[in-house]
């Protein structure tokens, strides 16, 4: 018989050490770039110590955070980037959750931190989907079980497809509401000098444009892209010698759900839920639509951002598309969501879109936006990504207030 | 370490060097291409492997667990949720009904495809709520696809079936 | 906070495992180690941790079939791209920053499944710069390393061949070793060269198994059991992805062994540490990570190889287990194993190859064509 | 965690497939220059890092243990063998026809190698130490690729 352990309670989140943000960067994320992985994660590194003015030499630990390594094309890809972010000559571990490796990374540096291991922890994602033919989709022929979905021929596409039929089946929701999303982010992303597919596009458009798997179509959807990006993460008493200001990671959450994605419900993210509950807790959040000022959540397709916000509880069930209609989200909205132009507008290098997700929190918590920054006062902002076949929520909030 | 309380108004960003098609095909930068032979034999396993011998015969296969009383398809060995091995196997219906569908335009590399494909998570009936399998539907329009349809299998003559999962050729409206 | 082992659980280790997929494998070694904790999965567990990567699996990305076999469904579960004692390091730091009070960490092999491996490990060298060169095995990689470090440590042929003697021999007595032998220095000598100065019997050949460990903190730990097997240090380091500035000498186990004898609060390993399971899928391998993890000086460790310090019932047993060219080669769980039976000998179940030991280490490498290891080091 | 299986080996399933992904890989900043240079001219170029003055080969736009940037310069070509290995062997474990000798060659003026195959020299003549110098594709045939370098051989 399993004799069952009665738990210590009380014990969770007592870490060693807080963990503070003080500097980030990222490259510009476009459909095909010329330099290598290893090059593109430097030009990261690069501007993220310039933020936080510090050598490499003062980096004690690196985390990488990058998707399939059908991608790129390199079995290990880890081990193959490991000199170009700054890994080379010191501890050096990869992470990954599928798509969303983009949060789950920092989250990741948190514990290298928290832990008391290190002081000073990059965190590094890239992505060079350019390098995978025929076309970057190709290779998600390859997270499909092999022997059950595999020979159907699916595309990737299909499993958004499904999920937003189901969701737009249970509440009712209409194309014209989720295409606001594709529009607000993609203006969003004019501010954004990395942007990949900034533009001003009318719900017209999106419903108008070439249908892919209906209902999702072309502008329903972020591009494949190329990029990087990086983040610096470290302990109080060097944060305290960089900056007045630096952003507190004050809570992170990740859950995976079961491998049989067609056992459960599609029209509700419970994986999100659950990791926005583990990282609420720890940031002592009760009541997220109130207490969260700002949220990157990610939107990998136009409708996924409804669905995330209702996962990380920002809108109740089915009513992320009221708020989205009302301006609530807008960048000088109450709660504005994606100011960074999301994946829809700046790019999708999969696991690199922590320069728009983390990064971008971080820099919105620090004023540091410039002209994406939201109009509103910020103390505490989420964000989050989603990843495997609908399984992965992770979750990261942040506070500039310790 | 570099001690420099800073003031940025906006972030650092690295310019890539972007490149187009074009610039690949002319060769404008230099490359290498591989094609890899990179190949696998998947083991199914126990309970993969008897789903699909069973739907050589034309059946679908499901597993039970007594304790939290699900009917599970695709089978598998152990009840995820309870942690605990099955308890039996039993047949499913060939029947089930449209949970959730989308109309696919684009093949897995992203090509356009002639005639759309009507792919459907379909929850199969005699198994629990819910538990559905991913496949295709043929015999309908793609206008007349509605979520809640009821939908039959429709097998491949005996011996033709293989044992995959495309030995049912795809599901159909059930009339009436 | 410190960090101990609750459970050990393992699949195999077999040459081939026709009857099981890489979940019911995963599965087998899981529900011996919960069993083997005594805890129930889906209520105890906090964090889940999966050593793996996509192409020693065939997948795009292999982390969304983990969860259930592991009972992690709806938990926080993750991929490290890595050995399985990065997964001990990470779960390690995850006890450590609170949070989480049970993590398991597993590792697998399902080599079997792959069907050109070669043309897997060449898939990570880098595709610019080394790939395309000629048409041979990538172990030729290895072999060049061999070339430098024979040459630069003066380490003769019946030396490397005494290793593979040791350990082959060793894993006669572990019933989970498929490739255990009565093998002689004079058949390893008379055996064929392959990757001249390597012969073809010094490479591990591949197997498959599963090993999970589950790992808590002291106070769980103090609820289980009087004698708690601890993890008193984990290390790793790289040294760098480019073949130009890599050193050829395991320097990544030499720091990565300094981490972990730093946590442990280890001064003098040849001393403190009373035997060690080290990465030998390449038989000067284990030669060179012995150096690396100071339990051997420069120039010494081929000799001290031939006098039988480091055999089964010498002054420090390496790879009791009988190695990875004893087990075979388990991809990412190779640390797995290393570290399984650096525990199986501490808590005394070693059964037939039983060792005296209060301190051992488990170590492995990442593989070619990295220059990547970690360190682990177990204690009562 | 079984309760029974499935013993009859006709019964277990076993699905093969390929991997029918192919991948294109840009060379680079750093590569690119050093493949249009051998390509176009012939040249081997290294890099150098403007702070801590290593020389890197193969080049690269950056160092890797400062991150400070790199500026490139001509190198000779000529090297000598550090370590190599004479394989039997291909990807598949099959012997292959003629055996292949793999070298790590210590490029001159440089802090940097190249690993590369070894030609003109028989099996039992290769010497660890020994200067050797690179044989190119004719100018016509090179594409840009590592593989514009045929091997090298003894000078």
């Amino acid at each position: 018989m399993v004799m069952e352990v009665e738990r210590i309670s009380g014990l969770k989140f007592h870490k060693k050490q807080d963990v503070a943000i003080v500097g980030a960067g990222m490259t510009t994320f476009k459909r095909r770039l010329n330099e290598t992985g290893k090059e593109l994660s430097y030009l990261a590194v690069k501007q993220a110590l310039e933020e936080a003015e510090m050598e490499l030499s003062d980096i004690e630990m690196v985390v990488m955070g990058s998707a399939p390594d059908a991608f790129d094309g390199l079995h290990m890809k880890g081990e193959y980037l490991l000199d170009g972010s700054g890994g080379s000559d010191r501890p050096y571990m990869r992470v990954f959750v599928g798509g969303g490796t983009g949060v789950f990374a920092p989250i990741a540096g948190y514990w290298h931190v928290a832990s008391g291991l290190a002081d000073v922890c990059l965190v590094v994602c890239e992505e060079k989907m350019s390098s995978s033919h025929p076309h970057p989709q190709s290779a998600f022929k390859y997270i499909w079980d092999p022997i059950l979905d595999r020979p159907l021929n699916p595309n990737l596409i299909w499993i958004f497809a499904l999920e937003m039929n189901r969701y737009m089946h249970v509440h009712n929701i209409k194309h014209e509401d989720i295409a606001l999303v594709s529009v607000k982010n993609k203006a969003n992303a004019l501010d954004h000098p990395c942007a990949q597919l900034a533009e001003k596009i009318t719900v017209e458009d999106v419903l108008n444009s070439e249908p892919m798997a209906l209902p999702v179509r072309r502008l329903d959807v972020s591009p494949p892209s190329d990029g990087a990006a990086a983040l610096i993460m470290v302990a109080p008493h060097i944060a305290r010698q960089i900056t007045d200001n630096p952003v507190w990671v004050t809570g992170v959450g990740w859950a995976l759900d079961t491998t049989m994605w067609t056992n459960r419900d599609l029209y509700f993210p419970r994986y999100v839920a659950e990791a926005a509950k583990m990282a609420y807790k720890m940031a002592h959040i009760t009541d997220p639509r109130k207490e969260i000022d700002v949220a990157e959540p990610y939107d990998p397709f136009d409708y996924k951002e409804l669905h995330h916000m209702e996962g990380l509880g920002l809108a109740k069930k089915g009513e992320a598309p009221i708020l989205t209609r009302e301006g609530v989200t807008a960048r000088d909205g109450d709660l504005p969501c994606s100011p960074s132009g999301g994946l829809l507008g700046v790019g999708n290098p999969i696991a690199a879109t922590m320069g728009v997700k983390a990064c971008e929190l971080y820099w919105q918590l620090a004023y540091r936006a410039g002209k994406r920054q939201v109009a509103k006062e910020v103390t505490t902002g989420v964000c989050q990504a989603w990843g495997d076949l609908m399984q992965v929520g992770t979750v990261v909030v942040m506070s500039n207030k310790r | 370490m570099a001690v420099g309380k800073k003031d940025i108004s906006a972030p650092p960003y690295a310019e890539g060097t972007s490149l187009s098609d074009e610039d690949i095909k002319k060769k404008k930068v230099t490359y290498v291409e591989d094609h890899p032979n990179i190949r696998y034999s998947w083991t199914a396993g126990q309970a993969v492997s008897k789903f699909l011998n069973e739907l050589k015969k034309g059946k679908i296969a499901a597993t039970k667990c007594n304790k939290c009383r699900r009917i599970m398809v695709p089978p598998r060995v152990f009840c995820e949720l309870c942690y605990k091995p099955i308890d039996e196997w039993v047949y499913v219906e060939d029947t089930g009904t449209v949970q959730t569908f989308s109309i696919s335009y684009i093949d897995p590399d992203a090509k356009p495809l002639e005639e759309p494909v009507i792919v459907a998570v379909i929850s199969i009936d005699g198994a629990s709520k819910n538990m559905g399998i991913m496949h295709v539907l043929g015999e309908v329009k793609p206008e007349d696809v509605y979520i809640g349809m009821k939908v039959k299998a429709v097998w491949k003559p005996e011996d033709e079936r293989e044992g995959s999962v495309t030995d049912i050729k795809y599901w159909k409206p059930l009339e009436g | 906070m410190r960090v101990a082992v609750l459970g050990v659980g393992y699949s195999g280790f077999n040459t081939n495992t026709p009857d099981l997929n890489w979940k019911e494998l995963m599965l087998e070694a899981a529900v011996r180690a919960y069993e083997d904790a005594g805890i129930n999965p889906r209520k105890d567990v906090d964090s889940v941790v999966t050593c793996a990567e996509d192409f020693w699996e065939g997948f795009a990305i292999f982390d969304e079939f983990v969860p259930d076999q592991l009972g992690g469904v709806l938990k926080p579960t993750c991929t490290v791209c890595s050995d399985f004692l990065y997964g001990v390091a990470t779960a390690y730091m995850q006890i450590k920053s609170g949070l989480a009070d049970i993590v398991v960490v597993e590792a697998h092999s399902k080599a079997s499944d792959i069907l050109t491996f070669g043309e897997v490990i060449k898939f990570a060298m880098d595709p610019v710069w080394l790939r395309d060169i000629g048409n041979a095995h990538p172990y030729y990689f290895a072999a060049l390393e061999m070339s430098q470090y024979v040459s630069e440590c003066c380490i003769n042929e019946e030396q490397i061949a005494e290793v593979v003697v040791k350990n082959k021999n060793n894993a006669l007595l572990n019933s989970s070793a498929p490739y255990g032998a009565k093998v002689t220095v004079e058949d390893v000598l008379n055996s064929p060269m392959v990757f001249d100065p390597m012969r073809k019997i010094e490479i591990a050949p591949v197997s498959d198994g599963a090993v999970v460990f589950v790992l808590g903190n002291e106070f769980v730990a103090r609820e289980i059991t009087d004698t708690p097997v601890w993890v008193k240090g984990v290390g790793w380091w790289s040294e760098t992805s480019n073949y130009d500035t890599m050193s050829f000498n395991a320097m990544y186990a030499y720091k990565a062994a300094k981490m972990a004898y730093k946590l442990a609060k280890i001064t003098n390993p040849a001393k403190e540490v009373d035997f060690a399971e080290v990465d030998d899928r390449f038989a000067f391998k284990e030669l060179q990570h012995i150096e690396a993890l100071q339990l051997s000086r420069k120039y010494e460790t081929g000799s001290l190889m031939q006098e039988g310090y480091f055999a089964r019932d010498g002054e420090l047993p390496v790879n009791v287990s009988g190695g990875n060219l004893g087990v075979g080669n388990l991809l990412e769980a190779t640390g797995g194993q290393k570290a399984l039976e650096v525990v199986l000998q501490l808590r005394g179940l070693a059964g037939k190859r039983q060792i005296e030991a209060e301190t051992g280490v488990a170590q492995a490498w990442r593989y070619i064509p990295t220059a990547s290891g970690t360190v682990a080091v177990f204690g009562v | 965690m079984f309760n029974e299986k499935i013993v009859d080996p006709a019964e277990l399933r076993h699905w093969g497939g390929k991997i029918e992904l192919y991948w294109i890989y840009t060379s680079g900043e750093a590569g690119d220059r050093f493949f249009k240079a051998l390509r176009d001219e012939g040249k081997f170029i290294a890099a150098k890092c403007k702070k801590c003055g290593r020389v890197y080969f193969p080049p690269r736009m950056y160092c890797e243990f400062d991150f400070s940037e790199t500026e490139y310069q001509e190198i000779s070509g000529k090297g000598r063998v550090r370590a190599y290995t004479v394989a039997w062997l291909d990807k598949d474990e099959k012997p292959l026809e003629k055996p292949e000798i793999y070298a790590i060659i210590d490029m001159e003026g440089t802090d940097g190698c190249m690993i590369h195959l070894l030609g003109e020299v028989e099996e039992d003549q290769v010497e660890i130490g020994m200067e050797v110098e690179p044989v190119l594709r004719d100018k016509s045939e090179r594409e840009g690729t590592i593989n514009d370098i045929l091997y090298f051989k003894p000078s």
